[in-house]
């Protein structure tokens, strides 16, 4: 292999191993060292679809989780000035072949806490161990249910009380729907991406960190609106993308 | 050994009817309109298996104490009266025993199942799915809204498949995960699962029935006693299985309605 | 074909090992085959009881090591409910197909009926060898299921459709777990449809001279109307298993309906009929409870006569009882389904056969205990075991009361009060048949004698702990505690069950511990036993009159015994004692008719 | 009757047997000489096989019974019976079975008057059997050939319930009809050897004959059913 590519892919390991450390010391607020960001926010025009309230009530520990606060559903969430949480952000077009492959050595872990899930979204790189863990005492499964013909095997394995995490990864690009058959209304998403990615905050503003500069189409998925796309240069200052999407 | 054996089935015999005698163990509370038939059913089963249980042990105990370990010297007997003693006192015991049994029981089972509910019974929707039961109120117009299993969407809390978009009927149907009947009105219960089998338990209402994919079921009850219960599935459906339940509140009218308008504003 | 000639001619005793001991034709060392799967799927089974007891009294309790048998079934060594209702359903089909069926009927049965109608072996010896290791590697692909990706089936042993016939959606276990159980319970049928075909010829066509039909001991015609159960009720599970098999690897709906949604995904079946199932597996279901038990009865009461010194009050009226049983047992299937959804009228149609059932029983337990009157009782562990049969089969009878009326049924059904009641009358019952059996013919079988201390000691144990275990399921079934829950905890009303629960598991864990000294014994007699001689319990059937023990390889040397009594005479003088074997020809005065 | 046994070159005359006098009664009657010798009980007790094979008939009818029932309850809650037209061919098939079964009743009596000691070849009623044996195997072919046409018209096994039960009840009964024809084969090769019983003949037509029957049956209820 020519020396080229070796001195990018050493760029690029060092790179993502610095984020890695960063992150790890100065947890959210890091910002990339090498490499520039994507940043923006996701927006919802138009009334807001109306969020089913969830009886918790044939499980009385998930009741008491929940005792002085009703929850919703979370397949639309409105922040401070409509701002969309839980929308996922990556590059769909433009990274060569190397940036893409490359996978984050994090592990985000997905759990089950007061009967719902934490994150309601788990955004992943394709191959990305994540584990998952339960913060409950009652019984729960997890079912993550790929798409039928994808190349992700889907599985239904139950996590009692005191039982280790699962650790597990996914082999394909693809929105993976996840609910806990014990308790129906538990529903979250593993959205499999690669390359770099991002996840909206309450307030649905997003940083995809490490672009190389370049020029890309960025794409923004929310379980309910669908995907939307942008084309974006990032130049050594970064970019900026916002999106919005339109309620029915 | 022989006479040991003997007191030993005396002691398990008399220790196994201690609990039965004293109810230290024993069927919740009737609290519904049809149930003291199967209530009475139930003790004159009691009273006759009980019966039938302490004298054959008892006798067998005595026999073995009496018979065992033989001298040479004496010899067998044979019952007097032999088999035919027995053959007739199967028949005529045992078989009045039975007959009585399962005429009465024939009562008691009709009463329950050969009766039409009355028209004015309140229709409530159950319906069973994999681990949860969810129930459906036809709300003001009186109708439900109709399924349409290709939108069932647990996530989207669309638990019936209803198309709010089209279907005029699904605007003021009420879905819920608990189930409140108001007191001493004939409940008309229509049952049908969304997958697999079933079953709709409540001890109190002295009512079980199974969920039977493919078959639409009803039941109809009416519930004397305020309270809350649960409903339990008896028929194994899966994992979850052993966490698929539902409360049951019995409620005053008043208490009912107010209950029902704050489900109406949760859909 | 077979006639004698062609035994005597290709009965010359096998000389390779393979041929003696694994390929064997000769029908003791099947019926010791199958004596020997019964006792590793009995250890199987109590063991998988075992766990699922602790969890149930301690639910979630991380049980050391437990994780080596499935990682994804016990995380760190807690059971998911799941890997309960799996081991569940592996005990009860294991223990119903493998033990309760194997170890009276096909083990004892091979043994001894050839001998006891006084032939030198099966008429289709082939026949008999295929139906063990037909049966053996049912019960291989059956423990397979453990090895594939997410483990056996969690259907229970009924297997429900539509949850057995959905496939992988329906859970764990659900895809090829359900095709390995249906496989292997087919080719259990199999097995079975062939043990029968050569013990009802065997019984009609092979008797020796002078052995009518009515000289055949009990325990031969237990074996007989048994074998004609299983061949109509084995003939028609097989059929269901190969339809729900197609329901999984075709694509079939034969039990699947339409419009299911499991997941959130509508089902591609449609049509299918889930009540269907129900009928064809109960057809079956209720005799195969009546072929564990019928053997065990007419074992025990071949034991008892032998014990008791006397024959039963009528011979031929236990025999008709027996037959009512087998009738009666096609009849009353429903009461299986009250709540199923089946038309209420139907429930009542089958509700009173089953009361009616209670009439033949009755019959039997009255003759056993009219029996004992004015008996000599010699209390050897065979004996204890065959009492104890009788306390066990009255205390689990009576409680068919409640679950044969729909009224009461609807209170019970699907309740621990169940599982007690087939438990202590098929499950335990069958068991103490199995073990008196075992005492009783152990030193024909083998040569050697059994330890009696060892043996008492074994029964104690084992009949107190039966009843501290299987009593308090009663309770709590009218407690309404329902079965096939991994835990109680979350049901308000089932949670303040959880301590007797406990007493249950404790019992159960020591009960099953004491089965352990029944082990060494067998294992200790089989070696080191004190010799047995031909006839140690002094017995009037053939089994007793072999010219060795155990009875050469074509079980009479080189004739076979002429018959001239019938085959309990007790009670009278003779020169040899209180008794006279079926194949002397002495003429006693019989002390007593046979009615 | 697999149970294959090498025996002294011979052919057993027919039996006049009454199994009811061998089994019930009260044993009084002499069921083994006085000397007990093995070699002579075939003149008293009738050979398994021949009670055997009834044993094996009722197990199969039950099985089919199930079948039957579940089609019928099947068909009882259906709302996707669709009609399906039979293949015409089975018709033709069901002509080659009968005509099997009447030229096996015709090798059997070859084989009596044989055994008689009437003709002195065992070529003659061998023929037949070949005859019955190639028409056994025809009408297998010809099963397959009715699957062939059910594909052709896109009716699969899972395609509809009726293509199901019309598969499934075929193939077991074809199935069945093979076991048969490996019984044939046995016969034709133990007469050859001139070592064939009459009971094993009897064993093997009966089973024929019922596989006959038994079709005929499958056939009226495919018909009035799907």
């Amino acid at each position: 292999m020519n020396t080229r590519y070796k001195q990018r892919l050493a760029a690029i390991l060092s790179a993502l191993a610095l984020v890695c450390a960063a992150a790890f010391i100065l947890g959210q607020k890091v910002h990339a060292a090498s490499g520039a960001s994507i940043t923006g926010a996701v927006k919802l025009s138009g009334t807001a679809p109306h969020m089913k309230g969830i009886d918790m009530s044939k499980d009385p520990y998930c009741v008491k989780q929940h005792e002085n606060s009703p929850v919703k559903m979370e397949n639309v969430e409105l922040g401070s000035g409509g701002g969309l949480a839980n929308v996922v952000l990556y590059i769909s077009e433009g990274l060569t072949g190397n940036e893409a492959s490359a996978v984050p050595s994090e592990e985000p872990t997905f759990d089950q806490k007061g009967c719902m899930y934490i994150p309601h979204v788990l955004a992943l790189d394709v191959n990305q161990k994540f584990k998952v863990i339960t913060s409950d005492q009652t019984t729960h499964n997890i079912h993550p249910l790929p798409a039928p013909g994808s190349s992700n095997i889907g599985w239904n394995k139950s996590q009692p009380p005191g039982a280790p995490p699962i650790e597990s990864s996914w082999k394909a690009e693809e929105p993976i729907s996840v609910k806990c058959n014990i308790h129906p209304w538990m529903h979250g998403w593993h959205v499999v991406v690669k390359g770099p990615y991002a996840v909206t905050d309450d307030n649905g503003s997003y940083t995809i960190k490490n672009v190389p500069p370049g020029s890309y189409t960025v794409t923004a998925w929310q379980e309910e609106f669908g995907t939307q796309t942008q084309k974006v240069t990032v130049a050594a200052g970064g970019a900026k993308a916002d999106f919005t999407f339109k309620s029915k | 050994m022989a006479k040991f054996f003997a007191v030993t089935i005396f002691a398990i015999a008399i220790l196994s009817a201690i609990p039965i005698l004293r109810h230290t163990w024993w069927m919740a509370p009737d609290i519904s309109t049809h149930g003291a038939p199967i209530d009475e059913q139930m003790s004159e089963t009691m009273a006759e298996a009980g019966i039938s249980f302490l004298a054959s042990q008892l006798i067998l105990g005595l026999f073995i104490w009496k018979f065992s370990n033989p001298r040479s010297g004496d010899k067998i007997k044979s019952f007097p009266g032999g088999a035919k003693a027995m053959v007739w006192a199967a028949f005529l015991l045992v078989g009045t025993e039975v007959l009585a049994l399962g005429v009465f029981g024939a009562k008691a089972w009709a009463n329950v199942y050969f009766t039409a509910p009355s028209p004015e019974a309140m229709p409530v929707q159950v319906q069973a799915g994999q681990f949860a039961f969810y129930f459906r109120y036809p709300g003001p117009d009186g109708s439900f809204a109709t399924i349409h299993p290709d939108l069932i969407s647990e996530a989207n809390q669309n638990f019936y498949g209803i198309d709010a978009d089209h279907d005029p009927d699904a605007k003021d149907d009420i879905v819920t995960a608990e189930m409140a009947i108001p007191v001493n009105r004939e409940i008309h219960l229509l049952m049908h699962s969304k997958d697999v089998g079933h079953s709709f338990f409540v001890p109190e209402l002295r009512v079980q029935q199974d969920f039977v994919p493919g078959l639409d079921l009803s039941l109809h009850f009416t519930a004397t006693k305020i309270g809350r219960y649960e409903i339990v599935c008896t028929q194994l459906c899966g994992l979850g299985h052993y966490n698929m339940k539902a409360y049951l509140s019995v409620l005053s009218p008043q208490d009912f309605d107010d209950w029902l308008k704050k489900q109406a504003a949760l859909q | 074909m077979h006639d004698m000639s062609a035994h005597v001619a290709h009965h010359a005793p096998p000389t390779s090992f393979i041929r003696k001991h694994i390929f064997s034709l000769d029908h003791k060392v099947i019926g010791k085959q199958y004596y020997g799967l019964a006792l590793i799927a009995v250890l199987v089974g109590m063991v998988l009881s075992w766990l699922m007891r602790i969890h149930l009294g301690w639910t979630n309790y991380a049980i050391p090591g437990l994780h080596f048998l499935s990682s994804n079934g016990a995380p760190g060594n807690v059971m998911t409910p799941e890997y309960y209702l799996q081991l569940m359903t592996m005990h009860a089909t294991i223990m119903v197909f493998f033990v309760l069926t194997t170890a009276p009927f096909a083990a004892f049965g091979n043994y001894f009926l050839p001998i006891q109608v006084g032939a030198e072996d099966m008429p289709f010896p082939h026949f008999n060898m295929m139906s063990f290791w037909v049966t053996f590697v049912g019960f291989v692909v059956l423990i397979a299921s453990f090895f594939v990706s997410d483990g056996p089936t969690l259907g229970g042993w009924t297997q429900y459709a539509p949850l057995s016939a959905v496939g992988a959606v329906g859970g764990p276990g659900e895809g090829m777990g359900v095709v390995l159980w249906a496989s292997s319970i087919a080719i259990f049928c199999v097995g079975q449809l062939l043990g029968s075909l050569n013990f009802i010829t065997t019984t009609l066509d092979m008797r020796t001279k002078g052995m009518s039909l009515w000289r055949l001991p009990l325990s031969a015609w237990g074996w007989f109307i048994t074998s004609c159960m299983g061949l109509t009720a084995f003939a028609v599970l097989m059929p269901a298993c190969i339809l729900l098999i197609l329901d999984h690897v075709a694509g079939t709906s034969f039990f699947v309906p339409s419009n299911l949604v499991l997941n959130d995904q509508l089902q591609p079946h449609a049509g299918g009929s889930t009540l269907l199932w129900q009928h064809l597996f109960w057809f079956f279901g209720h005799p195969e409870v009546y072929i564990a038990i019928v053997p065990g009865m007419g074992i025990v009461s071949h034991v008892l006569i032998t014990n008791m010194r006397k024959p039963m009050l009528s011979h031929r009226v236990l025999i008709y009882s027996f037959g009512a049983l087998a009738v009666l047992s096609y009849m009353v299937y429903g009461h299986h389904m009250f709540v199923s959804g089946m038309n209420p009228v139907s429930s009542l149609a089958f509700s009173f056969p089953t009361l009616i059932i209670t009439i033949p029983s009755t019959i039997i337990v009255l003759i056993w205990m009219g029996s004992l009157y004015g008996a000599k009782l010699h209390t050897n562990t065979a004996c204890l075991f065959a009492l104890g049969f009788i306390s066990m089969f009255i205390s689990g009878g009576v409680s068919g009361f409640f679950l044969a009326q729909p009224s009461t049924d609807i209170m019970l059904h699907a309740t621990y009060f169940v599982v007690g009641h087939f438990h202590m009358v098929m499950g335990v019952a069958a068991m103490f048949g199995i073990f008196a059996g075992t005492y009783f013919w152990f030193p024909k079988m083998f040569g050697r004698m059994m330890n009696e201390t060892l043996g008492k000691v074994h029964f104690w144990l084992t009949f107190v702990g039966a009843y501290c275990i299987f009593m308090p399921f009663h309770y709590l079934g009218l407690a309404g505690n329902v079965r096939r829950y991994q835990a109680f905890a979350n049901v308000d009303y089932m949670a303040h069950l959880v301590p007797l629960h406990r007493f249950i598991t404790i019992s159960a864990l020591l009960t099953g511990a004491s089965q352990l000294v029944f082990l060494y014994n067998l294992i200790h007699s089989r070696f080191w036993g004190k010799p047995a001689t031909d006839n140690p319990w002094q017995a009037t059937s053939l089994e007793w009159s072999t010219p060795t023990t155990p009875p050469p390889h074509n079980n009479f040397g080189d004739k076979l015994p002429e018959v001239f009594h019938d085959p309990y005479q007790y009670g009278v003088e003779s020169s040899v004692g209180d008794y006279v074997m079926q194949a002397s020809p002495e003429q006693v005065s019989s002390g007593h008719d046979e009615a | 009757m697999a149970t294959t046994v090498h025996e002294p070159p011979r052919i057993e005359p027919p039996h006049e047997r009454s199994r009811l006098s061998a089994g019930s009664g009260n044993g009084g009657r002499s069921l083994v000489p006085a000397d007990g010798d093995l070699r002579r009980i075939k003149d008293y007790s009738p050979p398994p096989s021949a009670t055997g094979i009834w044993v094996v008939m009722a197990s199969i009818t039950m099985s089919f019974l199930a079948f039957t029932s579940a089609l019928i309850v099947r068909q009882g809650s259906a709302s996707d019976w669709h009609h399906l037209t039979l293949p015409r061919i089975l018709y033709l098939n069901t002509l080659v079975l009968l005509a099997s079964s009447i030229a096996l009743e015709v090798a059997r009596r070859q084989v009596r008057s044989f055994m008689a000691g009437g003709r002195h070849s065992a070529a003659y009623p061998t023929r037949w059997l070949y005859i019955t044996l190639f028409l056994g195997l025809l009408f297998v072919a010809g099963q397959y050939f009715a699957w062939l046409q059910l594909r052709a018209q896109g009716l699969f096994l899972a395609t509809n319930p009726n293509s199901s039960f019309f598969y499934v009840l075929t193939a077991i009964h074809a199935l069945h009809v093979s076991g048969g024809l490996g019984g044939l084969a046995r016969v034709i090769l133990r007469l050859n050897r001139s070592i064939l019983r009459q009971s094993t003949l009897d064993a093997t037509a009966h089973y024929w004959h019922f596989m006959d029957g038994l079709w005929v049956y499958l056939l009226l209820l495919l018909w009035m059913k799907l």
